[in-house]
Formats: C-alpha cells, structure tokens, sequence
C-alpha cells in the first residue's frame, strides 16, 4: 500500500452513515475509493451538487456535469444541483458535515495553511477558506514530510488557511487530532515507531504511553 | 428583452468594463459570446469569473489574448498564462474565497450595502478590510460586487428570458444575473414562452437583457 | 431524513423554543403540524413568520391559542388577535420589513453574521440597531435570525428529503430549511428517490430532519 | 367616476410597455383594471410571482396561487415563482421598475408615511418599507384629503416607511412631483381649481403658471 492510499483508507473510517461529505482535488478524492460497504455518504461538490456519483463510462459523459477538478461526473439517485451561493450557504451555514483537504501546514494550534506559497505558487483558495472555515468537521490528509522538511510545525510560516482549529489530521505516518492542550497523537502508521514521528514532527506532540497502530 | 445575434453583443460592451463571467474552470461558461468579445478587439476589462479556467477556453482567453487589466477571482491555478500575467504585473489579481465571492455578487444584485463573514478572519484576505464585531464575534465586512455587464451561459431560454441551467453548469451565472446593468445570457436552445413550469425556472426574465442563441459547443 | 407520523412532531419541539413557521397569511403554511402542536399543549414559543395570518388558520391558531410569547413578523393587521394581545402586553410583537427578514432569516442559515441594508434607516425599524457607513451610505446591520426548529411546508418530498415547493405556497419555507437546528416539512405527497430531476429541487434534502405526510388541507 | 377609480385610471398611464409592477393592496390593486390596451407590463407580487394574472373563474382556484392580499390569482404566459428572498432580491436589488402604494401622509421632502397609526392601528410595514426604499419609481395613490385633514403635509407626523423621496403622488385633486426645489404641482383633477387644491393641502405647493388638467 502506497502512502496516499493509506491516508486515504484512514480517512475513510472517519466517515459516519448519512454524512454529507467534501473531498479536496488530489489525496482527498482518492478516500471515496475507500468507504467501509455499509456506510451511505453524500458527496458535495462545492461547483454545484450534492450526490455525486462516480466518473462516468466513456462516451457517457454530459459536458454539464463535473466535478470541483473539471472532471466529468455521474450522480446519484436523491442527487440535487444548485447555483454557487447555495453550494457555499450549505458549507458556511454549517450544513457540510464533514471536508477532507490537503494542506502545506498544519501547526500547534490545529492551525491549516494550504493554499498558497508565497513568491512560488499562487492558486488562489477556491472554497478552501470557507470550507475549513464553515465544515462541521475539519479532517487534513496530507504526506507528514515536504522532502525533509516536517508539514507538522509549531507556528504556519505559509498564509493560514482560516482561524479554525482542524479536527483531525491524518499523515502516512500518524493520526493526531489538534486538543485544547495541543496536538495529540492518536495513532502511527503500520510499522511506524513513535520515536520515527517524532523525529519527522517540527511541532510538540502530546504522546500518550500507548499509541496504537492505524487499522486501515 | 430581446434576442439578438452573437455579433450584436459588443454593442452592449465597453473598454474597460467589469464584465461578470459565468463557469467554473469553463463549465457553463458563454463560449460564444467571449470569443465574440475577443474577436471584437474590445479590452482592458476588469472580468469577475470564478477562476481564469484554462488558456484555451472560457475566462481563460481573456487572459491569454491580453484583454484584461483586472482579474477578480477564487482560483487561477488551472491557467498558468494568469500567473505568468501576474508575475509580471501586466494584470492586477485579487483573490477572493469563492463562498465569499458568491454572497458579494449576490449582495450586489439584491441591494445590500455589504455581508459579515468569518471566512477569511485572520488570513492574508482580512488586509485592508473593516472588521465588525456583533455579539463578541468578529467577521469581515464583505462589500457588494456589480459589474457593467454580466456575460452568463444557460440551457434554455423561453420569449420571456426566463432561463433555466443544466447541473454543474449553473454556478456562478444566476447569481451574476441579478448583479450588473446589463445582462446578456448565452444559451442553447430558445422555447415559446409558456412551456416553461413556473417552479421550475431557476432565473427570472426581468433580470435578462439579451439572449444569445450560442449553441451547444463553440 | 426519517419520515415521522404527525403524532410525532412534538418530540422534537419544547415549551420556550424559537420556531421558524412557513406560510404567507396561511398559503404554504404547515397546517398538520400545526395543530399538532397546538393540541400537544406545548407553549410559550417565539414565532418567526412573515405574518399572524387570520385566527382560524397558519400561525393565527398559535396566537389565538396563546401559545405564543413574542412574534417576529412583518405584518400583523389580519389577524385582530394579534393587536388585542400586544395592546394587552400578553404577547411581545417584533416587526420587521419583509424583505429583511427574509435576508435575516437567510443569513442565519448562510453563516453570515449579519447583513447591511439601506431598508428601514431613518424609521422606527433602526432603534437599537447599529448604522454601519460603507463608502460614504449609511446602512442598517441587521443580525442573523435562526430557530430552534423550522416547521414548513412543501408539495412534495422524494425519501431524501428533497422538497418541492408550488407556486407562492413557497414563500419563506425554503430559506426557513436553511435556518434551524431541526427541519420538520409536511408535504402532500412522498414519492421515490431518484424521481425528481437534481436541476428541479428547491430544497436539498440534506437540510431535511424530518417529513410528515400531511395532506392537501386540514 | 368616483375618485379611486380617477386615481386609478391616472396611475395607470404612468405604467410604460415592459415595466415590472408591484401593486399595493387596495386602491392600487385597481391600477390593473385601466392600462392601456398597447401597454404590457408584468406583476409581481411580493408573496413570490412575476406574471400575476387576473382572478380565476369559480372552482379554478389554485390554493397555492395567491396574492399578497391572499386573493387568488392566475398566472400569464412566462411566470415565474420564487421565494421570499429572491422575491426582496428583485424589490431591493433595484429590478423593480414601479411600485404603487397607497397613503396616509407626504410632506414637503417627498417622504411618505403609509404603515402605522401610533396607538391606533399597528398591522405592520410587510413589504412597504422595501417597496419604497428599493423601487425604482415609487408612486403613491391616495385620496387627497382624509376626512378634513391634507395628507399633504408640510412634515410626516406619522413614522416614516423611508427616507427615500417618492416620485409621484396621484390624489383625486391632483397630481403632484416632489423635486428638489419642493412639491410641484403638475395636473388638477377634471373640475378641480388650483384654488381648491391649495386649500386643501397642508405642505406647500409650487405651482407654475398653468397646471394641465389630467387626462384620464
């Protein structure tokens, strides 16, 4: 198993029955391959719909209907389309139970930074910003190094994605969920030592005496 | 409202305008009527779209054929030609978070004086904004966004201009609908007026200027 | 989304809660629910609604049967009850320009912390609010209003709780779905998911806790 | 003619072809009995149409199609239903070509008071205060006097519905256009002196050399 499916297979557990549910472009769309059988989710798409289904066959495409990456789509029974005020009022009202993103950093105050770097690369924050602003729950999927260096910082030196404090982070290596009291580890990846994350970790971390491994 | 051929629609359009811009990354995006506005020589417009699509489409030509001098948008990753513009300051870009960016065309078209939104608190998009405090909590104050005309893509229009879009093709455009002096509307198939569900029409003909026969794809 | 018998709305509803109520002068307005809660003896509830209707029907029943403590509305004058109580100071009267309160309403479940207009500035509607002055106007910040539970009404339901509403029976219901922590709609009709095309819904069922079956009049 | 259906058949000719009108409850309500035959204009009502038509046959009723007064309407060729929030979009968004509204008092600034009586009668501003404010021509029809007193006034003693000046003011004496300068007397009403008309209005008047009679 490759690092992203294995971030991609934890994050997937995080999804409860009935949850109404929105995957960044990259890492996070892959956790829709992953979703435990007996678990329904809705996919929102912040374009404009709620009920995505998967790509469809070739030939089968509708040029109307894509997803937040301009890929073509299908939807499913119960699906409903909407305008972009309304996909946004669903996230920024609190209707959007839970958004898995991609991030450059994340710091000792739960802190995102994931979309831009300064002076290198400027996308622009699409719905990033009202996403991790407005989403029930917060959930990071992201490799845990850049290279050599740790994404899990004491302070984002990257532009912050949003005040809000994310809910859960989930690396190739650990889970770590931000606290009150800091960033506590939860889980290590297969194999993965404490003392390993530690070392691949900028940020303090608060280590229980037992850390157990991910089940993926 | 009045239906009017493709080459009749830089009549309505000016150097220098704040045209609004239907699509996302291209997606219900007035194909027609921007390669009409390109063709026409017309420039220096500040464009309102959700992104700056990809070079070969949508938004994107703007870009790529030098016609804009402003870009308001969430995104323009997909079209490194608008970096590149950036970088070398030969187009001014202000970035907006999207939600955000919805509700000021929407203000703009339903007459408010502006929307408090905690997106965006205690990031680069606070710089040079009022913060307002209600009830111990703080949001941006977000102003309204109009434009001189909105250019927006439809599936059917009915004599009455009343339109209805398809999927994840309606996005920005019925919100763009409301907010400009002018609006023109692309779509791809004109019905009688009357065939159409009162319910089922997403935006109103009293909000639509102009329509523009463009065809499926261009 | 569960689909619940009448008998069962009142689990979800307490004496003191805020109710979000849909219906114009009792056109749109969950009649069934209504009642219910009415004959349950829950009491001492803060309405929102576009007005008190007449006595006999919509939010007029709650007043006449002094189930009401305070009423947020934009109209009163067809329901004399109404009047009678506030003149009496039995229940407190709120009034609101309709088109605030609807963008209120709609800022509630949007997630903005308020809204900027010009309506009501220099009348009675501006006392203890706060003028916020955006390039050089003066503007009105009006607060987000939100319920404890939104009760409304719409034609049809699919079993996802997509809703379809009819004609100007739509009215506040589809920005009330938006605004409260619990969602219960009466409908006229339930029918398969799936059956409704995604470009016809007004209402995502995702804003949805719960359908009755309510029947065309009650 | 008694005096409503004068005012009423003189509101009606400022109604141009293609206008979209909102028509207040009551005397306004007539305005649509008397627009010229090569007029068309569309209604919308606040309550959540454009293309209001005129009151079905017995037994057509639609229980879901009604007016703001909660009469039940037809609808014409090209309506359209919508929600409270677009249905104030449209009044306040400035798409709103005229609005029509009945009243208790104008004064001097052009600014009406149409909504509450203090200690008298309180039904509420429903959606006079965004009619008046968001229009973008707001005329007022009323009767010229109210018993013995002008509602003509010099200053609204009645609580304002906005600060917004009005355009026009159709009485069953005359006709009158608050500018800059003041109330400009513009038409009397057929027999009606401008004698007759100063006596009966409390606000002062500027009145050119000849005041036109209407023709209705």
């Amino acid at each position: 198993m490759n690092s992203k499916e294995l971030i991609a297979r934890r994050v997937a557990k995080e999804l409860k029955n009935g949850s109404l549910v929105n995957l960044g472009i990259g890492l996070p769309t892959m956790v829709a391959n992953y979703i435990p059988e007996d678990i329904n989710v809705m996919f929102h798409s912040e374009n404009g719909i709620i009920g995505m289904g998967p790509t469809p066959e070739e030939g089968m495409e509708n040029k109307d209907l894509t997803n937040a990456g301009n890929g073509f789509i299908t939807y499913v029974p119960g699906a409903v389309s909407f305008d972009s005020a309304m996909s946004f009022a669903i996230i920024r009202g609190g209707h959007l139970d839970i958004t898995v993103l991609g991030g450059l950093q994340v710091d000792e105050n739960g802190q995102l930074a994931n979309w831009m770097v300064p002076g290198k690369k400027i996308p622009g924050m699409g719905g990033a910003m009202d996403l991790v602003t407005g989403a029930k729950k917060v959930i990071v999927a992201m490799t845990h190094l850049a290279g050599e260096s740790s994404k899990i910082v004491k302070k984002c030196t990257l532009p912050l994605t949003s005040l809000r404090k994310v809910d859960l982070i989930v690396t190739d290596m650990a889970v770590i969920e931000p606290t009150e009291e800091g960033l506590l580890l939860v889980e290590r990846a297969p194999g993965v030592k404490v003392s390993d994350i530690l070392k691949a970790t900028e940020a303090e971390l608060i280590v229980p005496d037992y850390v157990p491994e991910m089940i993926v | 409202m009045e239906i009017i051929s493709v080459k009749d629609v830089t009549k309505y359009i000016n150097d220098g305008d704040t045209l609004l811009i239907g699509g996302f990354l291209g997606v219900g995006s007035p194909d027609a009527i921007i390669n009409e506005i390109i063709d026409s020589g017309k420039k220096d417009f500040t464009v309102v779209g959700n992104d700056t699509s990809f070079e070969t489409n949508g938004i994107g030509r703007f870009v790529k054929e030098n016609k804009v001098k402003k870009i308001i948008a969430s995104h323009i990753g997909t079209n490194p030609e608008t970096q590149k513009q950036m970088i070398e300051e030969s187009i001014e870009v202000e970035l907006i978070p999207q939600g955000t960016l919805a509700e000021q065309i929407r203000a703009g078209g339903v007459g408010l004086g502006g929307i408090l939104t905690p997106t965006g608190l205690g990031t680069v998009v606070e710089k040079n904004k009022t913060i307002v405090e209600v009830d111990g909590k703080k949001y941006l104050l977000e102003k309204p966004i109009r434009g001189n005309v909105a250019v927006i893509k439809a599936k059917k229009a009915d004599k009455a201009g009343n339109l209805i879009y398809s999927f994840t093709a309606r996005n920005f455009n019925p919100i763009m609908a409301m907010a400009a002096d002018i609006v023109i509307a692309e779509v791809e198939e004109i019905i009688e007026t009357g065939k159409i569900n009162p319910d089922e029409i997403h935006t109103p003909g009293i909000f639509v200027d102009y329509i523009v026969l463009g065809g499926d794809e261009k």
